[in-house]
């Protein structure tokens, strides 16, 4: 850590680097800023595949068809099955009140469920573990002839593909922007050092060592990547703190912006760019030095 | 304190030096001469390590050049003061600062040593320009800061290439002086100069040899003066 | 279009810019990669808004209950209603069939529609203009009292803004990117020139004029950043072209991909960075070499 | 051709020239001395526009230095040239090309040129160093160099600022006469030094005015010598 202990003289012996320290603040801003946003994306969809996970994967739901006298009794029957399988923590049978609101889009909120032949439906929500899907079809086509199963694989599968690119799309933004990062402040690095070439060569004539020099560059650097790092990662954040509340009728979008301790993730961003230009400056000054006679 | 022994040298065409012996004892002092494009610069360089012979071998303080790494190399040119023929300095930095540079990057900065520059910078008429940069200075100004700058840590050894080209005659004494006296505390002088009048001139004040490089061979050229 | 033409003598002149034109390459080339996925994003939110627009904006359901004897009469006259009303381009009332299929991930494919008193459903395709719902609303209470109208606006409308919202940030981050490309090539141009403050001095005093200095510079990051943004963009639609075709269950993301003509839109980003890269380096160059006197 | 009314300049503290008036003759033949940091240098850059006089007006070739924009200050400088006290080079091209440099950036590289720059270069001394880099020139090399450039356009008037300050004596002699013989063909010289007897021996060919800058003032110093 000694690179940030400020030795102020070896600060000004080396010249103000001018353009290319701008420059590496403002890459390692913009970047930042990017990275913010490309993070979000990505913990958006993690988020996302998680509630479809949740509402999909972990509910099933049992369709039962039976004439209106027999009904009842084959609900029972059901949910004693159910509740005696392994995998699934709870079975409810739909009151009437909530069947009608299924069907409302397509038939308005009057339908007269009560009267009508139509099947009785039963929310399941499984374990963690999920239960054996074949096995309850199986005995349920044994118990309760008139059930049908439906585990929602169906509705699951493509949603589940999809928020796994948009994620996975989040994810290569990320890396690639890590490595524009640490390309650019490389780039930005040794054409300081090249420019620098006549700086270097009196530093040597009078006897400076090279760790004195290169550390005067690296420790600059660094302390500029974590700076914009910093800065970008701040104005990032924002951006994604004022973008109007996510609707949550949108039903796809959770919205784009951090949940909970997702908020801490961003403050990593200016330590990791900072150390990224910590390891880049170094190598490159170690090289540089190298190749000066 | 440095010793080449039958060195050659050459950039990668044919060679521009060869079969040079010297040995430089503490408290001497010499005079480099040759015509233009003879190899003083190159003799220099050989003599503070910027340059390792192509053959034969050099040693700076009892070490082979060859054997030294980059941190032997940098405690060894804090025990010599060089003159280059193209001053340079770090521009950013004040005349003063760029004059103690040497004591900075060593660590030596010191109040002692601070008046001291002050009268190094007053002998050599830069006494007012202290807080000038490099580029506002002028050709002579720049080249006594040079040699104010080498010889401000009291190294050992002070080689100097040209120190006296761009002034004029008064102020050519005046610095001929300064190594004149450090060269009676005891420190080893060599300056490369093609200014005949200033090695007559040396000659009153102190004992000095004259080398000159001449068919590419170091020859002593005290007769011809 | 001068700068094209290479001045091989200018070029000789100003030396190679070594560090700060790999930068340029670079940030051109990562730029233009970035750029290239930003606008797929955009352009998929584009056409996603437009599907979804074209599946619910422009259809909406009528709604009839009535007692079953009269729900046929009621049926005939709501359609002739909509034949008549201005903005409907055709009306349709579902089958039993059909209903049954909307019905059967709640009720299984075994419910007897006919018998059941379920209202009858009709489907309203809209022409390009649209109708007056509010309108057509009042007309069917005097006339078919039956009818209700359900023109989809509550589903539309949180999609739509799902989809602009994306469609937003792809736009938002091309703008970033390209300030940022802009930012650093001028940045990179300015690095070199201040590099290169010497070599400037010398031409000057050989009476080299402003305008031959500044060309080659120019020139140099023009091509660079040309180049760079090329290569850069076709890495991009590259890996574009490469990821998995989208699957059209998946419901809401119609694949990353570019579509038909939008292939060509990824062209445009080359000419794009050059020009900026001569507009930024020249306006670059006549400062600072202003700035030396 | 080159015309001072009653100029003064100063770097913003203390005037460092002041009261000069001086018209440079097409034909004639100009020393300038005076002590180091005087204000030598500064005179020439007024000389050939590279300095706006802080007072006074300074005429070149018939235009107030004041009233050129840049490319004005371009053309005027492809009929002065001038020799740097540091010279400077593109370090990235070989001397040839460098010394070339005017006649390249003027769009005048031509075949005749070409066995020009062959003459001039040998006659400097550097025939056989044509193709190396100027970071491979000794610092004699890289002075007659900044002087081969200086006068390839054969340009009216020369400004040479110590172009012999890291020559020995008989290479400066053949500087002299280069620039001697330039006179001759009727262009204009001045040349900036602290080295007397060069002054001395230019007297033997050529009427020469020896002008010395003392006490900011400009003085004839012909007496002196
Ligand atoms: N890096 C280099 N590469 C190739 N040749 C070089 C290099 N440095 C110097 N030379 C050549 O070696 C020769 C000797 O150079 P050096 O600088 O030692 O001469 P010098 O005696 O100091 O001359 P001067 O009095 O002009 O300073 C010159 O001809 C020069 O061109
Ligand atoms: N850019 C500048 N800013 C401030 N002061 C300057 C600048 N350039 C030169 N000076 C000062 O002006 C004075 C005259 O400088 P100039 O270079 O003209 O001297 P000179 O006569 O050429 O000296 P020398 O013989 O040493 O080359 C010096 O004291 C110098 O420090
Ligand atoms: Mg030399
Ligand atoms: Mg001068």
């Amino acid at each position: 850590m000694s690179v940030f202990v400020g030795d102020a003289q070896a600060d000004r012996v080396v010249p103000p680097t001018g353009f290319t320290a701008r420059l590496t603040l403002f890459a390692a801003g913009a970047m930042a800023f990017l990275t913010v946003f490309a993070l979000a994306l990505s913990l958006a969809s993690g988020r996302l595949a998680v509630r479809w996970g949740d509402e999909l994967a972990q509910s099933s739901t049992l369709r039962i068809s039976a004439p209106s006298e027999q009904l009842q009794a084959q609900t029972i029957l059901a949910l004693r099955v159910l509740e005696s399988t392994p995998g699934i923590a709870s079975a409810r049978a739909l009151s009437a009140e909530e069947q009608r609101g299924l069907l409302a889009p397509w038939f308005g909120p009057d339908l007269p469920v009560e009267t009508l032949p139509i099947p009785q439906l039963v929310e399941i929500l499984e374990t963690e573990e999920g239960y054996d899907a074949a096995g309850l079809r199986l005995r349920l086509a044994a118990e309760v002839p008139g059930a049908v199963l439906d585990d929602h694989a169906r509705w699951r599968e493509p949603l589940e593909r999809a928020a796994g690119r948009l994620r996975l799309l989040g994810w290569v933004s990320i890396a690639l922007i890590g490595a524009t990062t640490a390309a650019m402040i490389t780039l930005a690095a040794n054409a300081a050092l090249a420019a620098n070439a006549q700086v270097i060569s009196v530093l040597r004539l009078i006897g400076a060592q090279d760790g004195y020099i290169a550390r005067a560059f690296v420790r600059r650097f660094t302390v500029r990547a974590f700076l914009g790092a910093a800065i970008g990662t701040f104005l990032g954040a924002g951006a994604i703190y004022l973008l109007p509340e996510a609707q949550d009728e949108a039903g796809f979008l959770t919205g784009l912006g951090f949940v909970g301790a997702g908020w801490f993730l961003p403050v990593l961003i200016p330590p990791i760019a900072g150390f990224v230009a910590y390891a880049a400056t170094g190598a490159a000054a170690r090289r540089t030095l190298r190749g000066l006679s | 304190m440095i010793e080449l022994d039958n060195i050659a040298y050459s950039y990668g065409g044919g060679e521009l030096l060869s079969e040079i012996s010297l040995k430089l004892a503490p408290g001497s002092f010499h005079f480099l001469t040759g015509p233009s494009g003879s190899g003083k610069t190159t003799f220099l360089k050989l003599c503070y390590g910027a340059l390792v012979p192509t053959a034969g071998t050099v040693q700076l303080f009892g070490k082979d050049v060859r054997d030294m790494d980059r941190d032997d190399h940098a405690m060894a040119r804090r025990r010599i003061g060089v003159v280059h023929q193209d001053c340079q300095f770090l521009d950013h930095l004040p005349l003063r600062e760029n004059v103690s540079l040497p004591l900075t990057v060593s660590g030596r900065d010191s109040l002692e040593q601070n008046t001291n520059l002050k009268e190094l910078l007053h002998w050599v008429g830069l006494g007012n320009r202290a807080s000038a940069l490099p580029p506002e200075l002028s050709g002579g100004e720049r080249q006594r800061a040079a040699l104010a700058r080498a010889v401000i840590m009291s190294p050992e050894v002070v080689l100097a290439d040209e120190p006296t080209g761009n002034v004029d005659w008064e102020m050519s004494q005046r610095l001929l002086q300064l190594l004149v006296e450090l060269n009676r505390m005891g420190k080893t002088i060599v300056i490369a100069t093609h200014d005949m009048n200033l090695i007559r001139s040396a000659k009153n004040h102190v004992q000095t040899r004259v080398l000159r490089i001449s068919n590419r061979k170091l020859q002593l050229a005290g007769a011809d003066l």
